[in-house]
C-alpha cells in the first residue's frame, strides 16, 4: 500500500488549521492545572537538604508542628516505615525517595514535608525543622565520580519497567549506573586526515513558565491526581506500584501544559503528593516555586572525548565517541538517555569504524532527566563541531564534506539499522541556500567578524512504545478523540484532531480532543521525544479508519449495496451504484432511532525493535524511525566584546509529512529559539554542588531581544512509509544541530574552535585573546 | 569558590603560628567570629555572623584541625549551618607561615580557602557573597596582621585586649550599624574617631 | 494585618480584605478568579504575572495588594470580546503552550497606547521582559504590527 | 522567618519617626527589590515603611538650576516624562534602560539608589548629571552629592532613620553631548555586566570637561572626569579616558565573567560612551532629542 492509497477523503492534513483553544491561550481563559478544580487542599512546604551529600542523623520537627495552622510533619522515614521500599520511584531505576530516607545526595532534596492550612504557614514550618548531618564525602563531577571518590549509591538499583537492566540489581561500589557500548569495524583504523577533541555541554533548565503543580486526594478508596504531567499514563502506574493500589483505583488527570521540554514527566512532584494524600487520608497540593523547579530535573551535563578520520577521498572511516553524562544524585532515565544518545554519537554519516562509550553517571547534583532532544544535542555538539573541523583540515567545504558523508536512504546507521525517511540531504541543501551559503561574505566590518556554520543532527525515536484511541463519533456528527497524549504548546489536540478529521472527512473544530484522564483515556506510554504524531496519531488514524469502515458498512445495510460501492466524503456516506448520500447524522439516526447516540472504535499501536547487542549495540531495528534536521547560520562576533549576533538562522528538519505546516513550523523555530540559548548563555552554574543560578534574574533563557535578524523555518518531507500520512513528529529535531551550528559559524568568523557551551561574550573574547597570542 | 593570597605580617614564624591555634586571636582576626573556643587539641567550636547585603547569616560552627605541620602550616574544616536561615557553610582553610626574605624577623603567611555555601544563602547571588567574602579577607589581613604584631597569644596581647564579638557587615539601609571600617578602627585604636 | 481596599478589576468594583503582605498576584486569583494571571517566576522577570493598573503594566508578583486601594486594573482575561490585540494574536497564531500570551497581550496594549506605531526595536525594547519559552517572538510581533496597522486605517 | 512589621505613615515626620524608632528598619518604596528578597526568604528587617501615602514624593518640580525629583517617581516616568526629557535627556535614556518596561513602572527612582546595587544604570547618569540626594530623617534634612552617596558596596550615605526625599537634577546644559552604552555578557536584556554614561560639557572656550559614570565594574558605581582641549580626536579622548577609568575599574567575578573579562568591557563602555558624547557635542548640539533616533 502505498502513501497515497492511506491518505483519507478529507481535507485536513496538510492545512494550516487554527489552534485548538487560540483564542483561549491569549486571552489567559485556558485552564492549566492549578486552574481545575479541585476539593479543597492543605499545602504542602518542604525542608531542604543543606548538604550535598550527607548521612541523616536525625530530624527534629517538634518546633515545625507546634505551628499554628500545621497539620502534619512527614519525614522521609517515616513514609519508609508505611511504605517500604515502595517509596523508591524511577523509570529506569527505582533510586529516588520522595524524601530523603538514610540519606540526602544533593543540596536542596526535600528531607521532611509539612502539611498546613495555607502556604505561608507551610513554609514558615518547614524552617523550622532542623536535621542534624553526618557528612560524607561529595562528588561534584563526572570525573571525580568515576574515579569513585565517593558513591552516591551504596548498590544500584534497577526499576521493573526496564528489563535489560535487570543484570546490574545490586552492584556496587560504581558511580556508573550504565554504559552503552556501540562497536563497528576496526575503530582504530585512520584516513590522512583526523581530529580530535574533548567537548562539554553544561547542564541546562528546561524552565517551561508554568510552574510544575500537583494536587491528590482520597476519594473512598481511590487516589486522585491532577497534576503537570506530560506522562499520566506512567504516573498512574507509579502511584499504584507506589501505594499498592489495583490502577482503577488510581486515577491521574493532567491538563493543557504551560510548557514543559521534558521537565514534566515521569516522577517528579507526584509521588510526594500521593504519599502525603493517602497517609493524611486528606487532600493536598504541591506547588513548585520557581526555585524549587530547578531542583526537580535539569538537563544533562555530557562531557565527550571524540575523534574523527577521513581518507584521501575526503570519506569518513573511522570514529569514535567516549561519552559521559552527569545524571545527578538519581538516575530517572538517564540510562535510557546515554543508551539512545550513545547511537548517534558519530553522526548520520557513514562510516565503517565506530567505536562510542557513552555512560551514565551518578554525582551529588539535583537529578538530570529527559529534556527535548533527550541527550542527543550534546553528542551532536561533538560530532558536528568535529566533522566541521575535519573539512577544514582537508581544506573543503564543510557543507560539501557533509553532503558527501550523510547516509541515504536505506543505508545503515552506526547501529546497523536502515535509514528510512531521513533527508539529511534535502534538510542541509534547504538551509545553506537559505542563508545563501555560497554567496560573497563581508567577512570583516568594523568591530566585527562574519561567518556562516552549518550542522546536521539526527536522533532515533524511542522504541518500543504503546498508543491507544478510542474515538467517538456522535450521532450529530461531531467526533470526540479520547487519547492520553498531553498537549504542553506542541499542539497535539490540533493535530490528531487533523488527523481523524481528514479520515472521517470532517471540518476544522468537529473533533474535539479530551484531556487526559487515566479512568477515561486509554494508556499511552509518553507525550515526549516527538513521537505523538507518529505513534498516537497512527492509533488515530487506525480508530477513525475503523470508524469509517464501520459507517461503510452502516451504509452498505442502509442502501442495500455492498461495502465496497460506499464512499466516505465530505457530504456523509455515498453510494456509486444508486447515488445516494447520506450525512453521518442521518446515518446514525437512523442506525439507532435515537438523538445524541454514539458509535465508539478504538485502536492500538504498538512498535516493536529488535533490542541492541550488548557489546555492539548493534540491531536490524533499533528505532522504529529516525529524526533528521539541520541548521545553517549567518553571524557575527564583536571582537571587542566577544558578543555573537545571529544574522540569520535557518532550520529544517524532515517531518515525513506536515499534518499542519503552521505549528510544525513553531516547533522548528521554538527549538531554534531554544537552542540559541543553549548555544549562547543558557546554563546552570554550580559551585560545590550549589545552584548559584537558580532564579530568573540570573538564569538566561532566550528574550525577544535574542532573536536572530531573521529566522527561516523549512518543512522537508520525505514521507515515511508507517507514518500517518507519512507524518513524523518534529518537537526535537532543530535544537539538535543549532549549537554547533553556530560554533561552526563562529569558528568561519575568527578561526577559532570553541569545544565548551556556552558561546558566552566571555569565552569568545577569551579565546580570540588567546588565538592572537598563539 | 576558591579565595587566597598572601601578606606580610611583622612578626616571626614561630609568633604567627602559635596564634594560628589560638583561639583568642582567631577569634579576634576572623571578621564576624562571635564565638571560638578549643574543645580539644584538634576540635574547636564557635559561631560565625555575618551579614550580606540584607540577609544575616549566624552559623555555628565546629572546626577541626585535619592537618597540621609544626611550625608552618595548619589546614582546618570548619563547618557550619544557619538553621533559620536553611543555610550551611563549609570552609576548608590551609593557613601557612614562612620566614619572609625581604625584611628581618616578618613572616609571610600564605592562605587558601575553600568555601561552600548551600541552601537560601548560597544561590542568592555570587557575586553578592562574592564580594562579601573580598571584604571578609582584607579585615582578617588587618586584623591579624595587627595581633601578630602586637606580640604573642595571650591575654596580655595588647591588640586582643577588651576584643568583644560583633557581628560583621553592615545592614541596609546603611549607616545605622556602625560600619566595618569604624569597628575595625575602634578595635584597633580605642575608639579614637 | 488585614486592611479593607477597593479595586476595580475588569470594571467590577470591590471592597476587599487583604493582609499587608499579600501580593496583587495571589488578590486577583483568589477574589476575582483571573486565571489569566500567572506565578511564572516570582521575581518580575518572566511577565506572566502582568496586569494592567490604570493601564500601565505591572508585575503583580511583586506589587503589594495593600497598594492598590483604588487601582483600575485590567487582567488579560477581562479585554473585551472583540479587543483588537486579541484578534491580532489569534489570527498571527501567536500563542503555543499560551501560558505567558496574556501578558504580551498586555504589554502590547501599553506599548500600542504610547507608541501607535511601533518599529521592531521599539516593539523589542518593550517585551524584553516577557519570556515565551516556546518561542513564538516572531508571530507575536507580526501581531502587534498588525493591530497598529489596523488601528491606523480605521482610524 | 517572622515577617516584618508594614507600616503606612500618613506624614513625613510618621515616616521618619518609624523609620528611627525600629531596630532594622527599611524604607518601602516602589517594593520590587524588597520583595524579591521577602521570596527568596533572607530578608531581615523588624519594620518595612511604606512612604506611598506620604504626600510630595513623588512630584517632579523644575527649578532654577534644574529638576527636583520626588523619590516615589517611577523610573519610567523619568524615561518617559517630557520635562525630564528636555531638562535632562541622558537622564531619561539612562532610566529608560533599566530591566524592563513593567519594573520601571513599579520601582522607584529613591528606591533604585537607596538599595546601593552597583550594577544599576541610573547611577551612573546622576553622578555625571552631578545630582544631588536630599536625605530626611527626624533631625531634618541633608544634602549629599551623588558623588559621594555611594559609600561601600551596597552601603550609601544615608544613615539609620534617614529616607531620600529628593533627587536635584542640575540641567544638562544644551551643549553637552551625552551617551549611554550598556554591555551584557549573557542575554541581550540581562543586567549589565558593564555600563557607562559619558557627558561631555564646554569647560572653557578651548576646553572641554568629560565626565563618566560607570556601572557594574567595581563594588560600587565609578565616577572620572577630566579636561581636553576642545580640538582633541575622539581617539585622543577615548586614550585619556580609559587611562583615566582604568585604574578605577575593580570587577567583582561571577557568573557574568571574570574580573579580567570585565574590566576589558568596561573600556569598551567608556569608549563607546566617549565617541559617542563626543560626536554628539560636536554634530548634535543642542538636539535633545537625539537619543530617541538612536534607539
Amino acid at each position: 500500500m502505498t502513501i497515497e492509497d492511506r491518505a483519507g477523503a478529507g481535507v485536513a492534513v496538510g492545512e494550516r488549521w487554527a489552534r485548538v483553544g487560540g483564542r483561549a491561550r491569549v486571552r489567559g481563559e485556558l485552564r492549566y492545572a492549578a486552574d481545575q478544580p479541585v476539593p479543597p487542599c492543605l499545602d504542602v512546604a518542604v525542608h531542604r537538604s543543606t548538604r550535598p551529600h550527607a548521612t541523616i542523623e536525625s530530624v527534629d520537627t517538634g518546633a515545625a508542628l507546634a505551628r499554628e495552622g500545621v497539620v502534619a510533619v512527614v519525614t522521609g522515614a517515616d513514609l519508609h516505615a508505611l511504605l517500604g521500599e515502595r517509596l523508591m520511584t524511577g523509570p529506569a531505576f527505582s533510586d529516588q525517595p520522595c524524601l530523603a530516607v538514610d540519606k540526602v545526595r544533593y543540596v536542596g532534596e526535600p528531607i521532611a514535608a509539612v502539611v498546613a492550612h495555607g502556604i505561608d504557614a507551610a513554609r514558615a514550618a518547614a524552617d523550622e525543622i532542623t536535621v542534624d548531618y553526618t557528612d560524607l564525602l561529595a562528588v561534584h563531577n563526572v570525573d571525580a565520580a568515576i574515579d569513585g571518590v565517593a558513591f552516591v549509591h551504596d548498590e544500584l538499583r534497577p526499576s521493573a519497567v526496564f528489563g535489560d537492566l535487570k543484570h546490574l540489581r545490586g552492584k556496587r561500589g560504581t558511580n556508573v549506573n550504565y554504559e552503552f557500548n556501540l562497536l563497528r569495524g576496526e575503530p582504530d583504523t585512520e584516513g590522512v586526515t583526523t581530529v580530535r577533541n574533548e567537548f562539554w555541554s553544561p547542564p541546562t533548565h528546561h524552565v517551561p513558565i508554568e510552574l510544575p503543580y500537583t494536587a491528590a486526594w482520597v476519594d473512598g478508596d481511590r487516589i486522585e491526581l491532577m497534576s503537570t504531567t506530560q506522562t499520566p499514563s506512567y504516573v498512574r502506574q507509579s502511584i499504584a506500584d507506589m501505594l499498592e493500589l489495583p490502577l482503577n483505583r488510581v486515577r491521574v488527570r493532567s491538563a493543557p501544559l504551560g510548557g514543559s521540554f521534558g521537565a514534566k514527566m515521569y516522577d517528579r512532584l507526584e509521588p510526594l503528593a500521593a504519599a502525603l494524600a493517602w497517609t493524611l487520608r486528606g487532600a493536598v497540593r504541591v506547588v513548585a516555586t520557581r526555585e524549587e523547579a530547578f531542583l526537580l530535573t535539569t538537563r544533562h551535563g555530557v562531557a565527550v572525548t571524540s575523534s574523527m578520520s577521513a581518507d584521501e577521498n575526503g570519506s569518513i572511516v573511522s570514529a569514535t565517541a567516549d561519552v559521559r553524562y552527569e545524571t545527578g544524585a538519581y538516575a530517572d532515565v538517564g540510562p535510557r538517555i546515554t543508551a539512545k544518545s550513545g547511537m548517534v554519537a558519530t553522526g548520520p554519516y557513514r562510516t565503517d569504524n565506530i567505536r562510542v562509550r557513552s555512560r551514565c553517571i551518578y554525582t551529588n547534583k539535583p537529578s538530570a532527566g529527559p529534556f527535548r532532544g533527550f541527550g542527543v544535542p550534546q553528542v551532536t555538539w561533538s560530532h558536528e563541531s568535529l566533522v566541521d573541523e575535519l573539512a577544514r583540515e582537508r581544506g573543503e567545504d564543510p557543507a560539501a564534506f557533509r553532503r558527501r558523508n550523510l547516509l541515504r536512504e536505506g543505508e545503515l546507521s552506526a547501529t546497523g539499522t536502515p535509514m528510512h525517511s531521513a533527508d539529511f540531504l534535502g534538510c542541509l541543501d534547504a538551509v545553506t541556500a537559505a542563508v545563501d551559503w555560497d554567496s560573497p561574505l563581508r567577512r570583516s566590518e568594523g568591530r566585527l567578524l562574519r561567518g556562516r556554520g552549518v550542522a546536521v543532527g539526527v536522533k532515533a525515536v524511542l522504541t518500543p512504545t504503546v498508543s491507544n484511541a478510542v474515538l467517538q463519533l456522535n450521532q450529530d456528527g461531531s467526533a470526540t478523540l479520547l487519547i492520553s497524549t498531553v498537549d504542553m504548546g506542541q499542539g497535539s489536540d490540533t493535530i490528531m484532531a487533523q488527523i481523524a478529521a481528514e479520515v472521517l472527512c470532517l471540518g476544522e473544530g468537529q473533533v474535539r480532543v479530551v484531556a487526559a484522564d487515566t479512568d477515561v483515556t486509554p494508556y499511552d506510554t509518553i507525550t515526549a521525544g516527538s513521537r505523538s504524531t507518529y505513534h498516537t496519531g497512527n492509533a488515530v488514524r487506525l480508530a477513525a479508519e475503523r470508524m469509517r469502515d464501520r459507517l461503510v458498512d452502516l451504509a452498505a445495510t442502509r442502501f442495500g449495496v455492498s461495502a465496497t460501492d460506499l464512499k466516505l466524503t465530505g457530504d456523509g456516506l455515498v453510494s456509486a451504484q444508486t447515488q445516494e448520500t447520506v450525512s453521518i447524522a442521518e446515518l446514525v439516526l437512523g442506525h439507532f432511532g435515537a438523538r445524541g447516540t454514539t458509535l465508539t472504535a478504538e485502536a492500538n499501536f504498538t512498535t516493536s525493535w529488535v533490542p541492541y547487542d550488548h557489546d555492539t549495540g548493534q540491531s536490524p531495528k533499533v528505532t522504529e524511525h529516525w529524526f533528521a534536521g539541520a541548521a545553517a547560520v549567518q553571524l557575527t562576533v564583536d571582537t571587542a566584546t566577544g558578543r555573537v549576533h545571529i544574522e540569520h538562522l535557518a532550520v529544517a528538519g524532515d517531518v515525513g509529512r506536515a499534518i499542519n505546516p503552521t505549528l510544525v513550523e513553531q516547533q522548528l523555530s521554538g527549538a531554534a529559539i531554544m537552542g540559541i540559548g543553549h548555544a549562547l548563555f543558557d546554563q546552570l552554574v554550580f559551585d560545590e554542588g550549589q545552584i548559584v543560578n537558580g532564579t530568573l534574574l540570573d538564569y538566561q533563557l532566550p528574550s525577544i531581544k535574542d532573536m536572530p535578524d531573521r529566522l527561516t523555518p523549512i518543512i522537508v518531507e520525505s514521507p515515511h512509509r508507517t507514518g500517518p500520512f507519512g507524518a513524523k513528529g518534529v518537537g526535537e529535531t532543530t535544537i539538535i544541530p543549532l549549537a554547533p551550528a553556530i560554533a561552526n559559524a563562529v569558528r568561519d568568523a575568527t578561526g577559532v574552535r570553541i569545544t565548551t557551551l556556552p558561546l558566552t561574550a566571555e569565552r569568545v573574547l577569551t579565546a580570540l585573546t588567546e588565538a592572537s597570542q598563539a | 569558590m576558591k579565595l587566597g593570597s598572601s601578606f606580610v605580617v611583622p612578626a616571626g614564624p614561630s609568633r604567627v603560628f602559635a596564634h594560628f591555634l589560638d583561639p583568642r586571636s582567631m577569634r579576634a582576626s576572623i571578621p564576624g567570629c562571635a564565638e571560638l573556643e578549643r574543645v580539644d587539641g584538634a576540635h574547636y567550636r564557635g559561631r560565625l555572623e555575618n551579614e550580606i547585603a540584607h540577609v544575616r547569616f549566624s552559623a555555628g560552627f565546629a572546626c577541626e584541625i585535619t592537618e597540621l605541620r609544626e611550625p608552618e602550616q595548619v589546614r582546618a574544616v570548619l563547618k557550619g549551618e544557619d538553621h533559620k536561615l536553611g543555610s550551611s557553610i563549609k570552609i576548608d582553610a590551609l593557613l601557612a607561615v614562612h620566614p619572609d626574605d625581604t625584611a628581618d624577623g616578618s613572616s609571610r603567611v600564605d592562605y587558601s580557602m575553600d568555601v561552600a555555601l548551600w541552601g537560601k544563602i548560597g544561590r542568592m547571588g555570587e557575586s553578592i557573597v562574592r564580594r562579601r567574602s573580598q571584604e571578609v579577607e582584607r579585615q582578617f589581613v588587618t586584623l591579624f596582621s595587627e595581633i601578630c604584631a602586637s606580640g604573642p597569644p595571650g591575654p596580655d596581647n595588647p591588640a586582643l585586649v577588651g576584643t568583644t564579638p560583633a557581628p560583621a557587615g553592615t545592614a541596609m539601609p546603611a549607616g545605622h550599624r556602625t560600619s566595618w571600617w569604624r569597628r575595625l578602627l575602634q578595635r584597633l585604636f580605642g575608639g579614637k574617631r | 494585618m488585614t486592611r479593607d481596599i477597593e479595586l476595580i478589576v475588569n470594571g467590577v468594583r470591590r471592597r476587599i480584605a487583604v493582609g499587608d503582605d499579600e501580593l496583587l498576584l495571589d488578590v486577583l486569583r483568589r477574589e476575582f478568579g483571573t486565571t489569566s494571571v500567572r506565578e511564572g517566576c516570582g521575581v518580575g522577570a518572566c511577565g506572566a504575572c502582568t496586569v494592567l493598573v490604570g493601564g500601565r503594566s505591572v508585575s503583580s508578583c511583586l506589587a503589594r495588594a495593600i497598594r492598590q486601594d483604588g487601582a483600575v486594573i485590567t487582567t488579560a482575561d477581562g479585554l473585551p470580546a472583540d479587543d483588537d490585540v486579541v484578534e491580532r494574536f489569534v489570527e498571527a497564531g501567536a500563542m503555543q503552550c499560551g501560558y505567558c500570551i496574556p501578558g504580551f497581550v498586555l504589554m502590547s496594549h501599553e506599548l500600542l497606547a504610547e507608541n501607535p506605531a511601533p518599529s521592531q526595536a521599539d516593539i523589542d525594547a518593550h517585551l524584553e521582559g516577557n519570556i515565551c519559552r516556546c518561542g513564538t517572538y516572531q508571530e507575536i510581533r507580526a501581531a502587534i504590527a498588525a493591530t497598529a496597522e489596523h488601528r491606523a486605517v480605521s482610524a | 522567618m517572622t515577617a516584618p512589621a508594614y507600616h503606612y505613615p500618613d506624614t513625613l515626620d510618621e515616616a521618619c519617626a518609624v523609620l528611627a524608632d525600629g531596630e532594622d528598619t527599611m524604607v518601602y518604596g516602589g517594593g520590587t527589590a524588597i520583595q524579591i528578597l521577602i521570596k527568596q526568604g533572607v530578608l531581615f528587617a523588624t519594620d518595612l515603611v511604606d512612604v506611598g501615602r506620604v504626600p510630595g514624593l513623588a512630584d517632579i518640580t523644575e527649578t532654577p538650576g534644574g529638576l527636583r525629583v520626588g523619590p516615589l517617581v517611577t523610573l519610567r516616568r523619568m524615561e518617559t516624562d517630557p520635562l525630564v526629557r528636555s531638562v535632562v535627556p541622558l537622564a531619561a535614556q539612562v532610566y529608560g534602560q533599566v530591566a524592563n518596561p513593567r519594573v520601571r513602572n513599579t520601582a522607584s527612582v529613591g528606591g533604585n539608589v537607596a538599595h546601593g546595587d552597583y550594577r544599576l544604570d541610573p547611577p551612573t547618569a546622576l553622578l555625571v548629571l552631578d545630582a544631588r540626594l536630599e536625605l530626611t530623617g527626624t533631625g531634618g534634612s541633608r544634602t549629599v552629592p551623588a558623588r559621594e552617596f555611594f559609600v561601600d558596596f551596597q552601603r550609601t550615605a544615608l544613615e539609620h532613620g534617614e529616607l531620600i526625599t529628593a533627587i536635584d537634577l542640575p540641567r544638562q546644559p544644551e551643549s553637552a553631548g551625552a551617551w549611554f552604552a550598556k554591555l551584557s555578557s549573557l542575554s541581550v536584556n540581562d543586567w549589565p555586566c558593564a555600563s557607562a554614561a559619558a557627558l561631555v560639557v564646554d569647560a572653557s572656550r578651548q576646553r572641554r570637561e568629560v565626565r563618566l559614570g560607570l556601572g557594574a565594574l567595581a563594588h560600587i558605581p565609578l565616577f572620572a572626569r577630566f579636561e581636553v582641549a576642545a580640538t582633541a580626536s575622539a581617539d585622543e579622548v577615548v586614550e585619556q579616558a580609559q587611562e583615566a577609568t582604568a585604574p578605577l575599574i575593580d570587577p567583582i567575578p561571577d557568573i557574568r565573567g571574570g574580573a579580567e573579562f570585565k574590566r576589558r568591557l568596561g573600556l569598551v563602555a567608556v569608549e563607546e560612551a566617549v565617541r559617542g558624547s563626543w560626536k554628539e557635542h560636536d554634530d548634535d548640539r543642542g538636539s535633545r532629542w537625539s537619543w530617541r533616533r538612536r534607539r
